[in-house]
């Protein structure tokens, strides 16, 4: 359909300037409802979004969306220029597109060890040097059914790390995280696009994290974009006010 | 012969789901494998067998002095092996081979208590007269069946979607730890609900001793087989579910019967077979998001 | 044939203490119902034996002491293969007889000739277990069930029946049989109106009766297990419709249970093969005739009803012990070359003991009988060959 | 309320934790906590991730058998009390995860007020429409198709469908945008007038100034028990959990 | 402690490590092998020996797709008819000797499980009761009068003029070792991992950049291939049977439960459970015949009740008391 036609005349729309990934006017339905409404986001090399958005609009769904999870009703996605939506994660994860869960799932019966031997291997970091990284060095053995829920979210990240992607997309890695925690998150995901030039789409609802992080901020109200541009800019925008920070 | 086949499709298709009901609640709430499922519907069939020859009583009454009967057996029973299923990490497969022991136990004592053959019922649940439907003749036990399924069906689904009980079943389903922080007595409800599952095997037997022509010991895991195509065709845990599969493998089966009599043992699974590759979780059933 | 069976080169020396035999029986699942009956035929017979003294082996020219050994194999063919074994390899079975059915039997087969076991085969016919290159299995009880619906054929085309409807269970018993019938039609010019097989499983027949009334027969032939002739003759009548005639397997086999799961209305007028004890021999020369029979045994299992399998186990136990008494010496061909000379000779409660060159049972002759409503039940009686007749046919059935 | 048949408790103590140790299996993860919460007291437990917060909080509701130590509800030995038992008497937990995916927000809601019969329930529902008008749009979808905040709103909201005298929460902020937490933050406030006890496991310190009382949890351990103020004026404390603002 | 010695002593903790797990894997494959080949001078039962191996190689094969990716099949016994008939066909059709015929049987029976490939997008009961129903459907064709010309029908199979009492029962010896080993090597690799993986969560295992169905698949094959190779090596050992004999569901089942009752996701566990539970069957039989499936079934239910997890979860429960989490236990 719209998707296909569209590809098959990629020379027509010129992608955006050195855009790694890009989202192109994607609507997602469940039944009646409309999850997503003809969205589209573009993030260059290196560069990291911020994702928010009041709970429900549509940011999870944005990135299952983009990780293959879920195919689009509608619209397409695009890594370095080719279109990937609907291919199976584990296609993109080898392609270099991985992410983390809201609710962590990692194979509870398997060390934390384990887990990130499961994966199939493609950057430049060790196993024992994520795990180091995101600060699960000194729980390596342990299964990571038996990791608080914090840590299964660092799992998670780990996981998503030895596949060495190019674009990480991380959806709420900082709920339930005290202040310091946050902090040490903030640093270690600025290393991974200084030092790895990784690009990333962050979802998260604290403001003081994302200030650390993100680069650049798209606002979602009920499936669609209300705005997109810098995070302060964002939290002076009166749309935004309204919707997501209250007052 | 369409006509005949699709009435009797529907009639012992409601049968059928029927008779899978107990299996769909006891694995779709307590998440056991009841491969015993089928003997227990032996032994309600050899209830109502022995109340009709010995105490020359309707073999129908068999269905209320077995709900009653089961419901008891049922939660003392489950009481007595829910702590080992409880602390098992594969409670499913567990309960697979526990109830895989029931099952011979129960066949054994069936042998030995009923001796192996085949006990049929001369006089139907209403007398010998067959019915006309439609112009066409049937064995009066036939409608019987259904209008005993459909009610019981109901009753189910009553309990299951208007009772509070039901609601703190259904919770069970979905989330032991989760259904305990609402305050629901886990223990009992999940017992509650296994002698349910039970009473409804035992009060299919009271049917099955008809529609299948018979009883014999050996017959439970024919059945067994039989209720779980069912219940996986219309989905698990859902008595709608259960009757919509039964109905299915009742019209396949009969129609089979009808045009290709001897691919007729085949058509039901191929059939079962083509509805799980088009929806794997059944014909009735709610998908939950992945994240 | 230089090798034989170590144990049996052993008894050259001395005349063992006891005669072995064993057997295999299912005290549950499908073949329970026939298994047991026939295990109770072969237990008579031990216990005859031994009241009498023993089994006369002439190889020694006295009386041994017998002692059975059986083993439940619960219907299952695996686990049937391994007891074999076990009955052969490590009882040593002097007489093997094997489980009831095709089924059961078939595990025993390859084992019994590999250890050079004589098998005495009461009730099982399959094709593929009687073999020139094989002289380890003697039918010694039923023949082989695709010559039973030749007297049937010859009824039918003799009553100028020419619409006939056969259904048949998919299984080697059966399928033999329906293939025998419509070949033997087609013999006579006359083409089945109805010929299909179904599953084995199978027990509900009211779309399968609806179909074959659609197609007008004189004769509904159905070939199945007791498990389904019994749902098939109790759905006809509540189906509405009627047919001149009926016949099924087993109500001439096991007609007490028949009287019991079908009843005198929906069994009456119908047509089955006569088996013994309702086809009697009273002239024999080995054991028992089918009266004494009858009634020795209801004496010693006074709660098991005097049906076909059990006079199969007795029958062949019959033929075993023949063999003993011929064989000149105690070894497993001999008795196997003594009991095929007897073939031909010998009548037994069961009738006529014939065998191919194979070892295949072909004396005996299934006549078609009918089953009359009499005085608190039916009675079944020989309606053809008109020879062996008791009485004429009623064709077309009664009407009510 | 009889806190009279307890010597040590002091009047007005809903619940008492006393020399808890627990843990999973053979690893032991809490050590020697003792926590209180009086009647219609707000206490709000911090502690670094992984310190034993959530194991606290289930040994409490008897989701985690102890180890060692008692607990009391109103000066009751309830050390060995079933789950549901505890949640008859009045102490409502809101989870992590916290919905029953499968079935209906409504039905989840109606499930919060279990312990209070038919017909309460259906009016606690009605008061829950009126405080979460989106759960009242959302009444009939199923609760595991909601987003996680979502969920997390019927969560919060299920427990106070049972009208507990003690609220116990494991992080009902997380996940929640600035709005909702507003929200949140809104209807606890509500509750603080009521007579309701509450009990938060958070790591978003607005939530101390709904609360009288802070205890941070180190390593499984009692690290701190007082006053907001007390723990306010605790450098250590203040720099590790509030950031340096 | 300076660095280099610890690295250098953690060295040679791994090495060493690596060389005891080798040993252990070596044992796995070659002990139960040479007992079963020794057996059959302590025992001249040889039918029951084959028999017993091919439980342990059917438990081995529902090991590989049970124990590793969760996938429980009810109708394993599918393959093992398959098996059977693929051997027959090769037999009475191709002209092959017995053991080219037991191979083929394997590979009949990897071409049926080809073929049901699409079942593995089924879960849990849903993929037991439709692996179920393709083992029905598959006996109901097998034994189907209309394909008479190829399977012989409902008139059953006859092997006899192949029959080879002491070659079937070395041909088993054979697929024992090789399903021994298949199981060694499943453990030991990333792909037996990746199942594990694959079994506690498919999506995350997808992010992982496994490629999900093709691991399924590849444990799906190889499991029916064990299947196959256990049903050419029966239907060789006993060489007359019926479609009923070998289409069991009984046989399903009982691998079920005796590769449960060992442990699954172990390498001994399937093995000792089918070894000693088949005995018992067997013992049971012979001493009490008349309470045979009474005591059969309340042996099964007390070990439901008191041993869950298998015999692997006591031992392996045992030796984690004396050594908390030692090495390679799991
Ligand atoms: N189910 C479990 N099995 C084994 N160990 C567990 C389990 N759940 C938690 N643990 C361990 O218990 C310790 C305390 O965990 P707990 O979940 O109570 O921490 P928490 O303070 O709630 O942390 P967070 O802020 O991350 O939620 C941790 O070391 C954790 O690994
Ligand atoms: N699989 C699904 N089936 C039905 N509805 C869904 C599904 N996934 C998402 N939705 C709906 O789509 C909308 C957007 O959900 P999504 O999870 O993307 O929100 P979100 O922005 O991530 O919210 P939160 O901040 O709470 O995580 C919600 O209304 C949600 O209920
Ligand atoms: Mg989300
Ligand atoms: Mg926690």
């Amino acid at each position: 359909m719209f998707a296909e036609s569209a590809s098959a005349a990629p020379s027509n729309e010129a992608p955006r300037a050195n855009a790694l990934l890009e989202v192109e006017g994607v609507t997602k339905l469940f039944g009646p409802l409309r999850a997503l409404d003809d969205v589209s986001l573009g993030v260059k090399q290196g560069e990291v979004l911020g994702l928010v958005g009041p709970n429900g609009s549509g940011k999870t769904t944005v990135i299952n969306v983009i990780s293959g999870l879920l195919a689009p009703t509608s619209g397409r996605v695009l890594l370095d220029g080719h279109d990937v939506s609907g291919k199976a994660p584990f296609r993109l994860a080898r392609r270099g597109i991985n992410r983390t869960f809201q609710i962590p799932k990692p194979f509870p019966a398997l060390t934390a060890r384990e887990n990130l031997e499961v994966a199939h291997h493609g950057g430049t970091l060790s196993d024992g040097e994520i795990l180091e990284l995101v600060g699960l060095g000194g729980r390596a053995e342990r299964l990571a059914g038996e990791l608080t829920a914090s840590d299964q979210k660092r799992l998670d990240l780990a996981r998503a790390l030895v596949t060495g992607p190019r674009v990480l997309l991380v959806d709420e890695l900082g709920a339930g995280l005290s202040k310091t925690e946050l902090d040490e998150l903030a640093v270690i995901l600025r290393r991974l696009v200084a030092e790895l030039g990784m690009t990333m789409v962050v979802v998260e609802h604290l403001m003081g994290f994302l200030e650390q992080v993100a680069d650049r901020v798209t606002v979602l109200n009920a499936g669609a974009v209300i705005f997109s541009g810098g995070l302060s800019e964002a939290l002076a925008d009166p749309a935004v006010i309204k919707v997501f920070i209250g007052g | 012969m369409v006509l005949y086949a699709l009435i009797a499709g529907v009639l012992i298709g409601l049968f059928y789901g029927f008779a899978a009901l107990g299996l769909s609640l006891a694995f779709g709430v307590l998440r056991v494998v009841n491969i015993a499922h089928g003997d227990v519907i032996v032994l309600g069939s050899y209830l109502a067998y022995e109340l009709s020859t010995q105490a020359h009583i309707n073999p129908l009454f068999a269905i209320p002095i077995a709900v009653p009967l089961a419901v008891a057996i049922g939660m003392v029973f489950y009481r007595f092996v829910a702590p080992s299923l409880g602390r098992s990490k594969d409670p499913e497969m567990l309960s697979l081979i526990l109830f895989f022991g029931v099952s011979q136990v129960i066949e054994a004592l069936a042998t030995i208590g009923f001796s192996v053959n085949q006990d049929t019922l001369l006089t139907g649940p209403v007398g010998n007269a067959s019915v006309q439907i439609f112009g066409q003749s049937f064995p009066n036990y036939y409608p019987v069946a259904a209008a005993v399924a459909v009610p019981g069906a109901l009753l189910v689904m009553f309990y299951l979607y208007r009772s509070r009980l039901g609601l703190a079943t259904r919770a069970l389903m979905s989330s032991r730890a989760d259904a305990m922080l609402s305050g629901i007595d886990v223990g009992r409800t999940s017992a509650l609900s296994f002698g349910i599952a039970l009473a409804l095997a035992a009060s299919a037997g009271a049917l099955s001793i008809y529609v299948n022509g018979g009883v014999s010991p050996s017959q439970g895991t024919d059945l067994t087989t039989t209720a779980f195509a069912v219940v996986v065709i219309g989905g698990l845990g859902n008595p709608a579910g259960a009757l919509a599969g039964g109905l299915v493998f009742g019209l396949a089966e009969q129609f089979a019967q009808s045009y290709e009599p001897n691919w007729a043992g085949m058509v039901p699974y191929v059939l079962l077979l083509a509805v799980m590759l088009v929806k794997p979780e059944g014909l009735l059933s709610r998908r939950v998001r992945y994240a | 044939t230089g090798a034989q069976a170590g144990h049996t080169r052993a008894s050259a020396a001395a005349a063992p203490k006891q005669i072995v035999v064993g057997t295999l029986y299912a005290s549950s699942g499908a073949y329970a119902a026939d298994s047991l009956p026939q295990y109770d035929g072969v237990k008579f017979w031990v216990n005859q034996m031994n009241k009498s003294g023993g089994v006369y082996v002439a190889a020694y020219h006295k009386k041994i002491h017998v002692k059975l050994v059986a083993y439940n194999d619960q219907s299952s063919p695996t686990t049937a293969a391994t007891l074999y074994s076990q009955l052969i390899t490590q009882n040593h079975v002097n007489i093997m007889i094997p489980d009831f059915g095709s089924v059961l039997t078939a595990p025993a087969v390859s084992i019994a000739q590999d250890h050079h076991q004589l098998l005495f085969d009461a009730t099982a016919s399959g094709t593929v277990f009687f073999t020139p290159n094989n002289p380890y299995i003697v039918g010694s009880g039923i023949r082989n069930s695709a010559f039973w619906p030749q007297p049937l054929v010859q009824f039918l085309v003799a009553k100028h029946i020419k619409k006939i409807a056969i259904l048949y269970d998919a299984n080697d018993f059966d399928a033999a049989q329906a293939a025998t019938l419509d070949h033997g039609l087609k013999a006579h010019g006359i083409r089945p109106v109805y010929y299909q097989s179904t599953a084995t499983t199978t027990t509900t027949y009211g779309t399968l009766i609806d179909s074959i009334a659609a197609t007008n027969p004189q004769a509904v032939i159905e070939f199945g297990y007791n498990t389904n002739d019994v749902p098939f003759l109790n759905t006809i009548p509540t189906s509405g419709h009627r047919f001149n005639m009926v016949f099924t397997v087993f109500p001439g086999q096991l007609p007490q249970l028949f009287q019991q799961e079908v009843g005198t209305k929906n069994l009456g007028y119908t047509y089955t093969y006569a088996t013994p004890p309702l086809v009697p021999y009273s002239k024999v020369n080995l054991g028992l005739n089918t009266a004494q029979f009858s009634r020795a045994f209801k004496h010693s299992f006074p709660s098991v009803p005097v049906t076909y399998p059990a006079m199969a186990g007795y029958g062949t136990a019959l033929i075993a012990q023949e063999a003993l008494a011929k064989a000149s010496s105690f070894t497993q061909l001999a008795m196997r070359r003594a009991i095929g000379n007897e073939s031909g000779k010998l009548t037994t409660a069961i009738g006529q003991f014939k065998i191919t060159k194979d070892g295949a049972q072909e004396g005996e002759f299934l006549p078609v009988g009918q089953v009359f409503p009499s005085h608190g039940g039916t009675t079944i009686k020989v309606v053809y060959p008109t020879s062996m007749a008791t009485t004429k046919a009623k064709y077309p059935a009664p009407k009510g | 309320m009889a806190a009279a048949g307890a010597p040590e408790a002091a009047a007005g103590v809903l619940l008492e934790l006393r020399g808890i140790g627990a843990g999973y299996g053979s690893m032991q993860v809490l050590w020697d906590i003792d926590l209180s919460v009086g009647e219609g007291e707000h206490v709000v437990i911090l502690g670094a991730n992984g310190a034993g917060k959530s194991t606290l909080l289930r040994v409490a509701l008897g989701l985690l058998p102890l180890m060692r130590g008692t607990i009391r509800l109103r000066g009751e030995d309830v050390s060995g009390l079933r789950t549901d038992r505890r949640v008859a008497q009045g102490i409502g937990f809101m989870t992590e995860v916290g919905v029953f995916p499968e079935l209906s927000v409504r039905e989840n809601l109606l499930l919060g007020a279990y312990r209070l019969g038919r017909r309460q329930a259906q009016a606690n529902l009605e008061r829950t429409y009126e405080g979460f008008p989106l759960l009242a749009k959302f009444r009939s979808r199923s609760a595991g198709s909601l987003s996680g905040g979502q969920r997390k709103l019927v969560g919060v909201a299920k427990v106070l469908m049972g009208d507990p005298s003690l609220i116990v929460m494991d992080e009902p902020s997380s996940g929640l945008s600035p709005v909702a937490v507003q929200e949140v933050l809104d209807v606890l406030r509500r509750i603080e007038r009521s007579d309701a006890a509450l009990l938060i496991a958070e790591q978003n310190t607005a939530f101390l100034d709904l609360a009288q009382r802070a205890v941070v949890i180190e390593g499984g351990r009692n690290r701190f028990d007082g006053t907001v103020a007390q723990l306010r004026d605790d450098a250590a404390l203040t720099r590790a959990y509030f950031g340096i603002e | 402690m300076p660095e280099r010695d610890a690295d250098a002593s953690g060295q040679r903790a791994t090495r060493a490590r690596q060389w005891r797990r080798r040993g252990a894997d070596l044992a796995a494959v070659l002990v139960p092998t040479v007992l079963f080949a020794l057996a059959r001078t302590v025992d001249s039962n040889l039918l029951l020996l084959v028999t017993i191996m091919v439980y342990v190689v059917l438990a081995q094969g529902v090991n590989v797709i049970y124990g590793f990716t969760g996938y429980l099949p009810f109708g394993y016994v599918g393959f093992f008819g398959a098996g059977a008939y693929g051997t027959y066909i090769a037999v009475a059709h191709l002209g092959a000797n017995a053991v080219e015929a037991t191979v083929l049987g394997g590979v009949a029976a990897v071409l049926v499980a080809v073929v049901l490939i699409p079942l593995l997008r089924l879960r849990g009961a849903y993929f037991a009761i439709a692996s179920l129903a393709a083992a029905l459907a598959l006996s109901s064709l097998v034994s189907n009068p209309a394909l008479t010309s190829v399977t012989n029908g409902p008139y059953g199979a006859d092997l006899s003029k192949v029959f080879s009492a002491g070659g079937s029962y070395w041909m088993a010896v054979v697929i024992v070792a090789v399903a021994m080993l298949a199981v060694v090597v499943l453990r030991r690799s990333r792909l037996g991992l990746q199942l594990r993986a694959v079994r506690a969560d498919q999506v995350s295992a997808g992010y992982a950049g496994v490629n999900v169905v093709a691991a399924r698949t590849g444990a799906w094959l190889l499991s029916a291939l064990l299947a196959g190779l256990a049903g050419g090596v029966y239907a060789w050992s006993i060489s007359v049977f019926y479609p009923t004999a070998v289409f069991d569901t009984t046989i399903s089942l009982f691998a079920i439960v005796f590769a449960l009752f060992g442990g699954v996701g172990t390498v001994l566990g399937p093995v000792v459970g089918a070894v000693v539970l088949y005995y018992v069957y067997n013992a049971i039989g012979v001493s009490d015949p008349q309470y045979f499936q009474l005591i059969f079934g309340v042996v099964i239910v007390i070990i439901a009740l008191f041993l869950p997890g298998g015999l692997a979860a006591v031992l392996v429960g045992a030796r984690r008391r004396l050594a908390l989490r030692g090495g390679d236990v799991r």
